[in-house]
């Protein structure tokens, strides 16, 4: 399964339309281009997820390095359109807690 | 070599007349034969055209000189596939010994990681964990206290393989420095997270939940860092209960704390614990739903605790087509009296 | 209809007739000489491993169609002591034959579709299409 | 592939021909470029062998039935060439996932095990740790305690690679729940070598040499696991002064105690932790001497410690033609006041 | 007295001269044709390392003579870029040729001796040597 991702820029914010399946696989070309984003200081950075059906451990770890790293530049991200089996592991996890997921616009979850 | 070559080019000349003669499937047989022998002696596609070459020559002599010639032109053409088959063998090498060095290390992982099902008696304990590869990126654990109290621990590293085993043995030895059964669960995974987030690659994470079943009082005590929720089936409803416990991932947040939830147990009923390798089969593209996991194993429920988990293994395995794509692990109790 | 023909296979001279059963059929339904090929070495694979290891069972062809496809089928079946570990003998590297690329990852190879069923004690049913190009 | 063969078939006819007509070169060139990018498209020699039969059809269709024959035996004695090659592809891939796999452990493990050397004015301290293989087997440690105190930790685990690795994360655990600063050295060999020892494959051993230097008196306190010895580099004589501590390896009696040794420490002298991937350091068949490898230090001793101990690893890693036999650890330390 | 015979190589249609020199003396001395076939792919992949990354070089080829045997040595020479990492570029499977079991571990595999010499920005020197089986 592949993984494509597109960066959109759209007035200030960058949005990354990620589709495929996020796995150990995939996951260092989301990181490749997520992280070099996120440690550049001030970035504003959505990622839309509308076409990700799947996503593992290793797929949520990069947004746990994007997180760290975010820290440091300032910099902010958020996920869109979250499918509903993907939201499901950023919930069990935790990670909902501390990752902007925009509920207003996410697919299918309210 | 030469001498292998020697010796069947006699044969293959022999064969070759006989097949041009009658052409038996019975030459073609004992042909495939010698050609595996070839292969296996490292004769290379160049140096078979060349033996047929000679063969040819042998059987008539009188050929015609563009016959040679064009012989002369493939053998050529097959010098390249030669190298390429060279490689296979440079490649396996390679292989075996990143395989070896990794099944040492698997088997160490797999003294360093044993536990013992602590035998109580009125508790039934069942446990599997079969790591993807060769090496476990997920944890089990059990311990028991003077007062009586198991201890459960149950973990998985972000991703599987070498990394997240050398990850795991983090855990196992952070772990052993703690007086487990005097320390409550919730306190059991701070402490871990903080020694995780110390030492752990920022792009990973663990998930962990924590149990203490006291016999005594029939309670269940757990805590939960974002891992996979575990279930109770309870005997007098015959229904699955999920054990869902709020709580963040091993690794992200240095001073994370940890909520303590408590559940009473009933006789005959059932705690399970699992990582998202058991609940994230996958039957070829698609992934099984809660339900049907816990249908498969409401199949064996009454089967005893360990020839329970081992069946709803087995199961998985084979709907995956004996490919596991994550760590599997899967542990259940239960209360006998 | 589509008659299904079979051999036994009980001693290595079974081998050849199974070859040349399985080549036959292929060349009758307009297989060219290269695939002719590669379905006489995935006979032959199957069938010497009937005669290696479970010393008896039979070697079945027949044709199969499809709106789109021709093609045929090939079955083998013994009541031999059965395969334990499958994803085992399916890995690649992994052969009987001591990694000439053969074995049952070589059939799956040289055929176009493959399934393999077995259970250890109660033999193993292999089956393989190679559909014409 | 099909389309590759079509287009490439009547190519291949043409040099054919014009080889056998000419017999230049230049075909058996171009031909060799066809049959890289027919190897690169996975064509396998079976079908390259029926190119061939085909090309040959065309340019004379009045071809003897025995030479078609004889074409097609060849054609069936390559079937078993082209399954050997398939398998170059599936070994290249399975070993790029272990060395991805095994790259990403050992990044980790740099994390892991990464150590500062302490800043502390009137101590120079340098120190290099390189595996043979990706992942290190070598451990060493730096810490400073409140009271000034350095603690130098080195070791080394049987063997190299993967289990060796993993078995050195044990150390790095164990040390991190210890007061180090405030624990002698015996002591905290002690406490090492019951983890050790409890949780070893029976086979393995670990070596270890752990030190306090006291700035404050001028004092190396040391206790040694069975580790190669160090050395100390008189200033005022000039000589090397082997300091060689007693103690049995970690891992293999439970209940083993250490002795403390002192040694006072002059201005300019220089302590060296090594491990025997310094010390057994070959050229082609031959081990070096002790001698050697002080002579080699003894070369660089005026330069800063950091640049002496990059230019003894320089200097005997073009020795072994630039291939490590073993894990390689050298530390230095200088007092300057 | 042992002639040395050589090809400059600046185009690639020079890689074909050096082919055929290395081909007729390799004939000459009597190897025979799987082993000229070999020599030919070995100096094809030689000339082309000059051509494709020194620009400049030479092939040159000699007999050699032992007390017991005979061969052809080939020496290939430029004075282009260098090679930074030797240990490297001589790993089976990294190979400029996107592995194929060429580039210059195909080339010592193709040949019996093999040695070579670089320094980055000095050029690169490579000797190979076949003997008569
Ligand atoms: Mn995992
Ligand atoms: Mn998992
Ligand atoms: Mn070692
Ligand atoms: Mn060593």
């Amino acid at each position: 399964m592949n993984l494509s991702v597109n960066v959109q820029e759209d007035s200030n914010v960058k949005v990354l339309e990620v589709s495929g399946e996020i796995d150990a696989y995939t996951a260092p070309e989301l990181k490749e281009t997520l992280m070099p984003l996120m440690r550049e200081s001030g970035n504003e950075i959505e990622v839309d997820l509308e076409n990700v059906q799947y996503m593992d451990s290793t797929g949520l770890g990069v947004f746990v390095s994007a997180l760290k790293a975010s820290k440091e530049s300032g910099s902010h991200y958020t996920l869109k359109n979250v499918q509903d089996r993907v939201f499901r592991i950023f919930e069990i996890t935790g990670l909902s807690e501390i990752i902007e997921i925009k509920a207003a616009i996410r697919g299918g979850n309210e | 070599m030469e001498e292998t070559i020697r010796k069947n080019t006699v044969k293959y000349q022999k064969l070759l007349q006989k097949y041009i003669e009658t052409q038996d499937e019975k030459s073609l047989y004992d042909l495939e034969l010698i050609s595996k022998a070839f292969i296996k002696k490292n004769i290379l596609p160049e140096e078979l055209i060349n033996l047929h070459i000679q063969a040819m020559e042998r059987i008539y002599p009188q050929l015609l000189e563009e016959y040679k010639l064009s012989m002369e032109f493939l053998l050529e053409a097959t010098v390249f596939y030669g190298l390429a088959l060279q490689e296979v063998d440079y490649l396996r090498q390679e292989k075996d010994v990143l395989t070896s060095e990794i099944s040492v290390a698997a088997n160490m992982q797999k003294t360093l990681l044993g536990t013992q099902r602590p035998e109580v008696s009125g508790l039934d304990i069942g446990a599997i964990s079969v790591p993807a590869h060769q090496m476990n990126g997920d944890y089990h654990h059990f311990t028991k206290g003077s007062n009586g109290t198991i201890g459960i621990a149950i973990a998985d590293v972000v991703g599987k393989g070498i990394p997240a085993a050398l990850c795991m043995s983090m855990i196992k030895y952070a772990m052993d420095s703690y007086p487990e059964a005097t320390m409550s669960p919730n306190k059991v995974l701070e402490n871990l997270n903080r020694v995780v987030e110390r030492n752990i690659d920022p792009s990973m994470f663990i998930t962990m939940c924590y149990a203490h079943y006291l016999p005594a009082e029939s309670k269940l005590r757990l805590s939960s860092a974002g891992h996979e929720p575990g279930y109770i089936f309870r005997a007098e409803t015959e229904e699955f209960e999920e054990v869902r416990a709020k709580g963040i991932v091993l690794g992200v947040m240095p001073d994370a704390t940890y909520r303590e939830y408590e559940l009473a147990i009933q006789k005959d009923d059932l705690i399970i614990f699992l990582t998202d390798g058991v609940s994230e089969c996958r039957d070829g593209d698609r992934f099984i739903e809660t339900e049907e996991l816990l249908e498969v194993i409401r199949k064996y429920i009454d089967l005893p605790a360990q020839e329970l988990v081992e069946n709803v293994y087995q199961y998985f395995e084979k709907l995956q087509d004996f490919q596991l794509r994550d760590d599997f692990t899967l542990i259940v109790l239960r209360k006998e009296v | 209809m589509n008659p299904r023909s079979c051999v036994n296979i009980h001693k290595e001279w079974d081998i050849v007739g199974a070859r040349q059963l399985g080549r036959e059929m292929a060349k009758e339904i307009g297989f060219g000489t290269v695939d002719q090929a590669r379905i006489a070495t995935a006979v032959s694979e199957l069938a010497r491993n009937i005669y290696l290891y479970a010393k008896n069972g039979q070697v079945c062809f027949e044709y199969i169609y499809t709106n789109s496809q021709k093609g045929i089928l090939m079955t083998a079946v013994d009541t031999g002591p059965g395969i334990k570990d499958i994803s085992r003998v399916m890995q690649d590297g992994y052969t009987t034959s001591g990694g000439l690329g053969a074995g049952l990852p070589g059939v799956k190879r040289l055929m176009d579709e493959f399934d393999i069923e077995s259970a250890a004690g109660e033999g193993t049913k292999i089956k393989a299409i190679k559909w014409i190009r």
